[in-house]
Formats: structure tokens, sequence, C-alpha cells
């Protein structure tokens, strides 16, 4: 009945079901707010109307009600807080050994590019039951990557990575929408996120041809150069960059900072900016050489030269991951590789 | 407050009780327009405190292109308007019309002389193709107190400029506009219209110039001095 | 309600309307009654303007696919739709209209404190006015009322610098105002006339003055910005050039938030009022109401990065805004149930000012509980820029504000037009404003938790979508009707309406103590005030209160 | 102005003018002196005391009778610092070592 009425939308990653807990128990206490508030209202507006000769009674006012009415609510308004913080942190924290997809907005379309080197438009194919996690930026101006099903949200900005990250359970077609207006088809900047069971996903894997998107890296690794310095000894103008991923590095001004995605890509970009202790700021900027999706090639070849386990990238091993926390049979057309547009399960 | 306090006086007006309440409610009015001044040179603040954390080797380096004493000397002359200022006040409160045409006068050319070392500074700046747009250049300056060969970012620079001319035009902007009141002021006490009992806009023009001043005691050290020493 | 009904003369008097006639006596005037007026003529015109914006929006979103508008004006509309609105009504509305008129009678002051400097924020607004008709009318803007970076400084294609510079204008026309109502409080009130005496509709206004004193120069400067960044690409909030368009975000929200208690704490006042009067009693704890005020407009300032929590800004300033935001959100209850409390044992009357009144009550207590649900950071993160915002600030701001407007409009049209309007008309618009109000933004809460994004005008792959916009623009006529309704009563009635009262309502308050309407002066003499605050039971046990009638 | 505000103040607005310019001339000489991170501070404090100097005793913000300009100032100060400060708790913790990209 409700197939073109829904009330409630699909509930397919694990952070889906926190988030509609507290959004329901907010429903409740908001209702029951509202129905004291209304209750009262209507009541007293009937039981207190205006009768010829009958003259309304002063109150002052009460302290110790001033005090209750301020007491509880910030309470409730506390435990609310909490626990809407608790999840947010929880969505906000990819789990180590997440399986990368680098996703690139620009008006009005959506490129995305598996760590394993498939690459899509307006179209993300996942596997059920494994950790996705989302490093996103943007050519142009601000987009927003979401996910209503998955109850995920983040904006996407020029200049910088954001990150996200999902845990599909249910397999399915879900809707991809840009949430942050972005221009004149910004409404059109839509697409899917098919979720498919773990072996239909790895046979939409092997359908391609291209490597990882490392091996990419790498390649271009060797094209600009950049192995002339960074070499793979300490004699190299530049930092070894082996293993130096998701470590903390100590900078020439005395800080040390974390090796994440946002440090190396802004040491290709901007390399006079965190030079590493020890070393001349001798490198050229790359802004304007390297496009967007060959940056992040390049940020995903330097992480597969950390040691196993400290990224992920590609040492997820789809056979270890479990079936879907729901083990919804699998629906209609979650499995298609090019699943038409415009058809969605519901 | 009496209700019929004594309405001779032409400056005060009807809708006001006393001269003392039309007084008050003068001053009072300018301290919040001020308020509202300082959360306007606020938001640059903010945007300026940003970047500078930021880019920190990059606005060092870019402060160090700006003529740091020809901002100081700016600030010396600033202070001696705020003293001349307040000489006229003084001098309308205790009527003594020389001196405060003359404290006017001089008040009036200090202006002049901040905002002409100021034209100084942006010429200079012109010269040297670091004013914001399509001639900026600000290639390989050296960031004070890094390691040889530490070039400031351009892009980082020219933010600083940007922030640079933005605070130190909205400001001379605020110069100008004083400039303009204390005219008004100047014309206003060459016709004896202040009286040690009236004379409300002198203090109030007052105000606003000891603002600019103090706007300018901020801007002179976080804009000129930033790692400056060798 | 017509005990004073016998004090209506027969005879014509002399007040601020027949004072002086003919055009110049109006644009020249430093009476702060006729400013208001001026202000009402022209903050309707924007009123319906925004409005018809957002009726073609509504018909656009009829039909899943993008078939009435293009994209491009589509975009338009919403961004037109939103500055006309935000900007150029609900800012200005209660504040410059029934602020402007009652603050001076409400403390026994004949004027504000600047009449001149009155005078001149209308001008201001009328500046700023004309440049963003002008804008509109040549081909507008599409930013959205955001102005968000860097879409509107490098890629926008519309006229982003002329809507920027109207808003920075008639943003020091809110400062003014904001300004001259300070100032009138602490320096204009009549002898007797303490703090603890004035009204609540006085104390709302006082905590809004403060916002738009210290929060008004921070956008402005901040579209000075924007323009800035637009005409010479100086980086400041360009990722591309090392700027960081989030600055942006945080400085504007820093003023775009508490905007929206400039928006609603004038609202409250007059719905403080109008609850007083009709249910003829002294308003249940006072200064907590009074407080409550003062404490929405100083917390307002802290909260404003809730609208930043999936912008990319660090998690533990998340955590630390969404703490926040909960500070303000407590004095709003506490307002509303003591607005509650005040009901009790009353003896309450349905008048059509307290009809509104209860609306208010309705719609602002639903969005402010929706308010929760985005300040909490998980659910935010899910609802943010969806229908679902759409809807929690139309509660607040056109459920909550507009009510109060249209209210207090009433209440005081007696005062303001010496006329009385037709009540039963009056009753009926406010019962259809409230119907067609709920059945065009309740669907749209549950439109947004099922994630239909905000500013989409072509939906034809999400048809599931829908019903919900169907009956979302079906009452979106209802409520325009509504909304039409007032403006053909007033009208009418100023010349048609019975002659008013000096105080037809038998309200407390200085200013029903003047004639209606009042002379230019307002006062014949300084009252010297002797009583609290709403005394209704000594008004109602027949003490006259001892300020001087004009007449 | 009061009557013993005649004679006194003239000597006290030269002595503020004074230590103004003597501030200064301390804040472009600090300047020069290696201080590490206490240079930033330094001129702040010595800019925030002229500012103090000349809202007291020029802007007579000392003088002034009732508390009211006193509480504009403050709230004032105190609204900017709001701004700042809030702000600054985004981008001081945005880049903080070991949170999301770990």
């Amino acid at each position: 009945m409700f197939n073109n009425f829904p009330l409630w939308p699909d509930r397919a990653s694990s952070t889906a079901g926190n988030v509609d807990a507290l959004f329901i128990f907010l429903i409740i206490v908001s209702g029951m707010m509202t129905l004291l508030v209304f209750t009262a209202v209507i009541y007293f507006a009937a039981r207190f109307r205006h009768r010829k000769g009958v003259l309304a009674e002063q109150i002052e006012g009460s302290i110790p009600l001033e005090l209750t009415w301020t007491i509880i609510p910030l309470g409730v308004f506390m435990v609310i807080f909490l626990w809407g913080a608790v999840v947010y942190f929880n969505s906000r924290t990819p789990p180590r050994d997440s399986t990368e997809v680098y996703v690139v907005a620009k008006q009005w379309m959506w490129k995305l590019e598996h760590a394993e080197g498939q690459r899509e438009i307006n179209e993300l194919h996942v596997p059920v039951g494994r950790d996705v996690k989302l490093i996103m930026t943007s050519q142009d101006v601000i987009h927003s990557f979401f996910i209503p099903a998955f109850r995920m949200k983040q904006d996407v900005l020029p200049g910088r990575y954001t990150v996200a990250w999902f845990h599909a359970t249910k397999p399915g077609v879900y809707h991809l929408f840009c949430a942050e207006y972005c221009g004149t088809q910004h409404s059109g900047m839509i697409g899917d996120i098919v979720v498919m069971e773990p072996s239909q996903y790895e046979a939409w894997m092997s359908g391609s041809p291209s490597g990882p998107l490392s091996a990419t890296g790498e390649k271009i690794f060797a094209e600009l150069g950049c192995v002339t310095c960074h070499r793979t000894d300490t004699q190299g103008r530049g930092p070894n960059l082996q293993g130096m991923f998701g470590k903390p590095v100590q900078l020439q001004d005395g800080r040390t900072i974390t090796a994440d995605e946002n440090y190396v890509r802004e040491s290709i970009l901007d390399p006079g900016a965190k030079v590493v202790n020890g070393f001349k700021p001798v490198m050229p900027t790359f802004q304007g050489i390297v496009s967007e999706e060959q940056l992040n090639a390049l940020v995903a070849y330097v992480k597969s030269l950390a040691p196993a386990g400290q990224t992920g990238g590609q040492t997820a091993n789809p056979a270890t991951i479990a079936p879907g926390l729901n083990p919804a049979p699998v629906t209609t057309h979650g499995s298609s590789k090019g699943s038409p547009k415009g058809t969605k399960v519901q | 407050m009496a209700a019929h306090a004594e309405s001779h006086n032409p400056a005060l007006l009807h809708h006001f009780a006393t001269e003392e309440q039309q007084r008050n409610s003068a001053s009072f009015g300018m301290w919040i327009f001020l308020a509202t001044e300082v959360m306007f040179f606020g938001g640059l603040f903010c945007a300026y405190l940003i970047y500078r954390r930021l880019y920190f080797g990059d606005f060092a380096a870019a402060s160090k292109s700006i003529d740091a004493l020809l901002g100081g000397t700016n600030t010396a002359v600033l202070i001696c308007s705020s003293l001349t200022v307040v000489l006229a006040v003084w001098a309308a409160a205790t009527a003594r019309r020389t001196l405060l045409l003359s404290s006017l006068v001089v008040t009036m050319l200090l202006g002049c002389v901040f905002l002409g070392i100021k034209a100084k500074e942006y010429k200079d700046k012109f010269d040297e193709h670091h004013v914001p747009g399509a001639t900026f250049s600000f290639e390989h300056e050296q960031v004070p107190n890094a390691p040889e060969g530490v070039y400031a970012n351009p892009r980082h620079a020219e933010i600083f400029f940007a922030l640079y001319f933005i605070m130190t035009g909205l400001h001379a902007l605020h110069m100008i506009i004083g400039l303009g009141i204390f005219a008004w002021l100047l014309i206003m006490a060459w016709r004896g219209r202040f009286t040690p009992e009236y004379h409300t806009p002198i203090e109030i023009g007052g105000l606003y110039w000891h603002f600019v001043d103090i706007v300018w005691i901020y801007l002179f050290p976080l804009l000129y001095l930033i790692d400056r020493h060798a | 309600m017509s005990m004073a009904t016998a004090t209506v003369q027969p005879v014509e008097r002399e007040d601020y309307l027949n004072k002086h006639y003919g055009v110049g006596s109006w644009l020249l005037t430093t009476d702060h009654k006729r400013i208001a007026l001026l202000y009402l003529i022209s903050i309707t015109f924007f009123f319906f303007v925004g409005g018809f914006f957002a009726l073609l929006m509504r018909l656009e979103l009829l039909t899943p696919a993008g078939d009435l508008v293009q994209a491009d004006t589509y975009n338009k509309l919403f961004s037109m739709h939103g500055m006309v609105m935000v900007f150029f009504f609900l800012i200005p509305s209660i504040p410059a209209v029934l602020g402007n008129f009652l603050v001076p009678m409400m403390i026994g002051a004949k004027d504000l404190a600047f009449p001149k400097i009155n005078l001149l924020s209308w001008y201001l607004y009328i500046i700023g006015g004309v440049m963003m008709t002008h804008c509109i009318l040549t081909g507008g803007v599409d930013t959205g009322w955001t102005f968000y970076t860097p879409f509107s400084t490098a890629f926008s294609n519309s006229k982003v610098i002329e809507a920027g510079l109207a808003i920075f204008i008639n943003g020091f026309s809110s400062i003014l105002t904001g300004l001259n109502f300070v100032v009138t409080i602490h320096r204009m009130r009549a002898p007797g006339m303490t703090w603890s005496r004035l009204p609540l509709f006085i104390w709302a206004h006082y905590a809004t003055s403060i916002i738009q004193i210290l929060g008004t120069p921070v956008v402005a400067i901040t579209l000075v910005l924007v323009v800035a960044e637009r005409a010479l690409h100086l980086g400041i909030f360009d990722p591309k050039l090392g700027g960081d368009p989030l600055l942006f975000q945080h400085l504007f929200w820093f003023y775009s938030h508490p905007a929206v208690y400039i928006m609603i704490l004038p609202s409250m006042g007059v719905v403080t009022e109008v609850i007083a009067c009709f249910s003829r009693k002294r308003i249940f704890g006072y200064h907590f109401v009074a407080m409550s005020s003062v404490a929405i407009a100083v917390f307002g300032f802290l909260v404003w990065a809730h609208h930043m929590f999936v912008a990319g800004i660090s998690v533990y300033a998340a955590l630390v805004f969404s703490l926040l935001s909960y500070s303000v959100a407590v004095p709003s209850a506490v307002k509303v149930f003591n607005w509650t409390a005040t009901l009790y044992k009353g003896s309450i009357h349905y008048d059509a000012p307290m009809l509104y009144a209860f609306g208010f009550l309705g719609l602002f207590t639903i969005g402010g509980l929706t308010g929760l649900f985005l300040a909490a950071l998980g659910v935010d993160v899910h609802v943010t820029d969806t229908y679902f915002v759409i809807a929690h600030f139309h509660y607040i701001m056109v459920g909550g504000a507009l009510m109060g407007y249209l209210g207090g409009l009433h209440f005081w049209w007696p005062k303001i037009s010496g006329r009385l309007y037709p009540e039963g008309w009056a009753r009926l618009a406010a019962l259809i404003v409230f119907i067609g109000f709920n059945l065009t933004f309740f669907p749209q809460f549950v439109l947004g938790y099922l994630g239909m994004p905000r500013r989409y005008y072509d939906y034809s792959h999400m048809p599931e979508f829908q019903v919900l916009n169907v009956l979302s623009t079906a009452g979106s006529t209802i409520l325009g009707i509504g909304y039409l309704l007032p403006m053909i009563y007033f009208l009418w009635s100023m010349r048609y309406g019975k002659p008013a009262p000096d105080n037809p309502w038998n309200a407390a308050g200085l200013e029903w103590q003047t004639q209606s309407p009042p002379t230019t002066f307002n006062f014949v003499e300084e009252p010297v005030v002797t009583w609290e605050a709403y005394n209704y039971d000594e008004i109602d046990a027949g003490h006259k209160q001892e300020a001087p009638v004009v007449g | 102005m009061s009557d013993h505000a005649k004679s006194s103040p003239l000597k006290m607005y030269f002595t503020i003018w004074g230590a103004l310019l003597v501030g200064t001339f301390l804040t472009y000489e600090a300047a020069k002196v290696d201080l590490g991170v206490f240079n930033a501070a330094v001129a702040l404090i010595i800019a925030t005391t002229k500012a103090l100097l000349v809202a007291l005793f020029f802007m007579h913000l000392k003088g002034a009778g009732e508390k009211l300009l006193k509480l504009v100032v403050v709230s004032t100060i105190f609204f900017l610092i709001l701004l700042l400060g809030l702000s600054m708790v985004d981008y001081s913790t945005r880049y903080f070592p070991g949170h999301l990209w770990s």
C-alpha cells in the first residue's frame, strides 16, 4: 500500500538502526511534551473561558514550578545530547580495514573509484556486510554525499578530503543524493547505491579489467619522477614513503602530525606547507599538474606502501567478510551491474 | 526627571524631557554604535586570526614586506590626534574657544598625515605587485626564521594582503568619515555653537575618533609585526 | 469585550494620521508611528513578493518532473524567496512595524530617542529593497539565501553582488532600529516605569535589539568579503586560492542563527501581551519570561555551528555546539510553560488576536521540539539539508513569527488605524492560516526523514515523494488565502470599519491610555506609572489607572 | 565635567599620551626580539593596555557615572571573544592528530 506513499525510509546500514532508535525516542519525548502543552492549553481555554461575573484569579508565579520546568527539560536534553553524540561519533569514525572508495564530486555528477580500480559514475556497487570508507573531494563547489537509507551524509569540499563510511546490511538499490545546493542541476546530481551479496559483488568486480588504484598511482608516481627523490632508502632528497602512512611525522617547525590522506594531498599540492624534519623544501608543487583522480591514485599508492593492516585498502579479504547483519533475501536487481536508473527497490 | 525642564535651549529636542536625558541618550547611542563597529571589524579579525594560524609562515613573510616604520609612525600620529581630540572636548567644556578651534584643526591635520602615510604605503605595495588581483606576485619570498629556501606560498600571502587591504582600507574609510565629522564640528565651533552646557557633538565625535584609534592600535601589531625578529 | 466603547467621541480629533497631509508629510516624518506605517506598507509588499515565489515553488513540486519552470528559474525562486522573506520581511516585521509604533508608547515616551535615525533606517531599508527588487527584475540571484562559497563567489552566474549589497545596506537599517530601541528603553522610560514594570513586549524587543546590534555587523562584513571575493578573486573563501569555505559558513551563521531569534523574540513579546489581555491575568512568572528573552538572545550566539555538523567541521567542535544548542532550548521551553500557566484560572476570551496566540503556541511548540532533533548530532546528520529542516524552521519563522505578527497586528489595529477590523472574518482567517500552515509543512517533516533533499526542483527519480508534496502544495494554497484575507479586511476596515474606542480590549499598558489613533507625541503630559504591568485585577475590579488620557 | 576636573585632566591627558607613545615604541622594539610564542602575546598585551588607556581616560569610561557604558563595553568584548573563540574551537581541533583518518 505504501509503495507510493512511504512513511519511513529504508533501513539498510548498521548506522540506520541507531539513528532510527534515537529518532523514535525523540518522537516519543516531543510527542509527550506536545501532548502535555496542547492538553493543558485546550483544557484551560475551555475550562476557564470567560463567564459573566467571574473574574480571573491572579497568580504571580511559582519558583518551584519554574525550577521544575527548567531542570527537567534540561535533564531530558542532556540525555538526547549524549545519545546523539554517541551515534554521531560512531557514524564519523571509520573502522580499520574498511574497503576504500574515492569519490570526486563535480557539477553535477559523482565519480567514484574503488581502491581495486573499478570506476563508476553516479552509481556505486558495494557488497553487503562490509565496512566501506569514502574518501571524498570536490572539483568545484561544495556538494554533499547523502544516502538516506544509510542515514549517512557528509559534505564534499573542494581543496581537501572529507571522509564518511557505512556498513550496508541489506541488498538492494538505494538513492544517492547531493544534499548541498550546488547550482543548476543540483537535483540531477543523484545516483544509485547498489548493495550486493558478496558473491555477486565478487562477480561484478572481476568483470573489470583495470588494476587496483594504487597500481595506477604507482605508475603516475614513476611518470612524474617522484621516485628520484622519494627513494626506498634513506639517501633520497625527500622522505622515504615506505610505511609512512598513518604514522606520526615530525615536522620542521617542531610539530608532530599524523600522515593521513589530507596530509599526503597537501604535501603534493603545497609541499612547502608541512616539511618533514631533516629535509629541505625543494619539492615543486603539483598544483594544476595532477587531476583530482590522479591525486587520489597517488594517495592510494602512498597508502599501499604502509604496512599491512594500517590502512585497509587492499587488505580486506572478501572471503572473510561475514554475511550481512540483516540477511534479507536478495531483492530484485541488486546484482545487475548496470541497473537501469529510475527503477528502485523500496 | 522633571516633566517640564526649561525648554529654552534650542538644542533640546521636543521628545526629550531634559538636556541631561538628551545628552545621555546621545552618548549611550554612540557607545552602542561603537559596539556594532567592534563586531564589524570582529568578522575581519576572526578571518585574520584563523588564516594566520593556518598559514603562519606565509603571513610572516608577507607581513615583513610592509614597512613597519611607516606603520609605527602612523600609530604615533593617531595617538597624538587622540590627545588633541581629548583637548578639544576639554576646551569645549571649559569654554576655551582658541584651544577648541586649534585642537580640532590639529586633529584634522594629523588625520590627513595618517592618510598620507597610508597612501605612500599603498603605493609601495602597488609598485611591488603586492595588491591582490591579476598582477599579484609574491614569488620566492623567504619565510622568516625558517631554513634557507623555504618560500612563502604566494596564494596564502595573497590572502594576507587581501585582509591587509580590506582591514586597513576599512579603517582608512573610517578615518575619512571622521575627517568629515570633524570638519562639521569645526564649522559649528567656529560659529560658536558649543557651550560648556552643550557640546555633546564634540564628545560624540571624539568617541568615534578614539575608537578608530583603538582599531589601529590592534591593526598595527597584527598586520605589521608578525615574526619580525631576525 | 466592549466595556470601553462609551468613550468613543463623535467629533473628529486631531491624531497622528490627520495632523498633516501630503506625501511630503509622510516621507519626511520623524513620528515613530508614521514610520511604522511606512514600514508596514513596504514589508507587506515584500511579503507578497516572497509569498508569490513560494507558491510558484510549491506548484513546481506538485509533480515529480521539473515541468513548470526551468532548473535555473527554480533555483532563483527559492533563493529570492529566502532573501526577501528573511531580510526584507521577517527581520523588520514586528520590530520595525509594531515595535516602532509601540515601544515609545508602552514606556511612556513621546518618540524614540533618535527620530531622524529612525527615518534613516526606513530609507536604508527602502534603498536595500529597491536594489533587491532591481536584482529580481533583471535576472535575480541563484545562490540560495545562504550565499555559500565558493558557489556564490566563483560559480554562480547570477547577480550575487547586487543582492549582497542590497542585504548589506538593509542590515544597517536593522542595526539602527535596534540601537534606537536600546537607547529608548534605557533612557526614555516614564517616571515610575521601572524595569520590572515594563511590558514583556519591551523586554522581548530589548533582547532582539541586542542581537541586531551585535550580530548584524558580522553578516554585513561577511557579505562585503563575498562581494570582494567575487569581484577581485582574493581567495579568502575560495579553496582554489587557499581559502576555507567553512570560514564563510562560520561567519554567516554567527549572525544568521541568532537572526532566527530576531524573528521569533518579538513575536513572543506580542503573544505575551495578547495572552495576558485575553485571559485577564498577570503573566505567570513575569521575571522568568523577561529573563528568558535575554537568555535566548545571549545563548543564541553560542550555537551557530549546529548548521554545520556535516559540513566538515571538527567532530569536537560539533560536540561543543550540539551541547550548547540545548542551552537555548531551555528558556524557550520556560516561556511556553509560563504562557500555558497564565491561562490557568484566567477568564479567557476568544477574540481573533487570542486565536492567533493559540496558533502560535501550537506551532511554536512543534517547531521548537523539532529543533531538538536537529541539535541531536546523530539525527542531524540524516535530516540536515532535507525537508525536515525546511519544515522545522518554517514552523518557527512562519508558524511562530508570522502568527505573532498577525496576532499583534489585529490586537493593535484599533490603535494604529482608529478602526475596528471585522471580528468574524478575522477569526476565520486565523483558522484558515492554522489549517493551511499545518497541511503545508507537516508533510515536509515526513518528506525530510524519508530523505528528500531541499532545493530540488525535480524528483522524477523519486516518485514516491509525490503524495506528500501534493499535500504540501494543497496546503500552501489554503495558506495563501489565509494570508490574503487579513490584507483585504484591514484595508476595508480603514474606510468602513467601526471607529475604535481608545481601549477596545480594556487592556493594560500605557499604549491603551492614549487616544485611538494617538496624537503625534502620544501623551499630552508625561505619564507617571504607579502600577505593575498587567494589572488586570485592578482594571477588571473597576479601578481607573491614573495615567492621562488624551482627548 | 565637575569642578575638580578643571585643573587636573590636562596633566592626566598628557601622561596617558606619553604612556601610549611609549607603548607604541615598546611594541615596535619587542617585535624585533625573539620571544618565541610570546611575541604575539606581548604585542597583544601591549595593544590591549593601550586600548584600555584610551577607553578609560580619553573616552572617559572611567569617570562615567553609571555602570551602563561599562556594561556595553564588557558585553561587546564578550561577544567578540565568543566569535573568535568558538570558531577557533573548530579550527584548533579540525586536524587533531589521531582522529577520523587513522
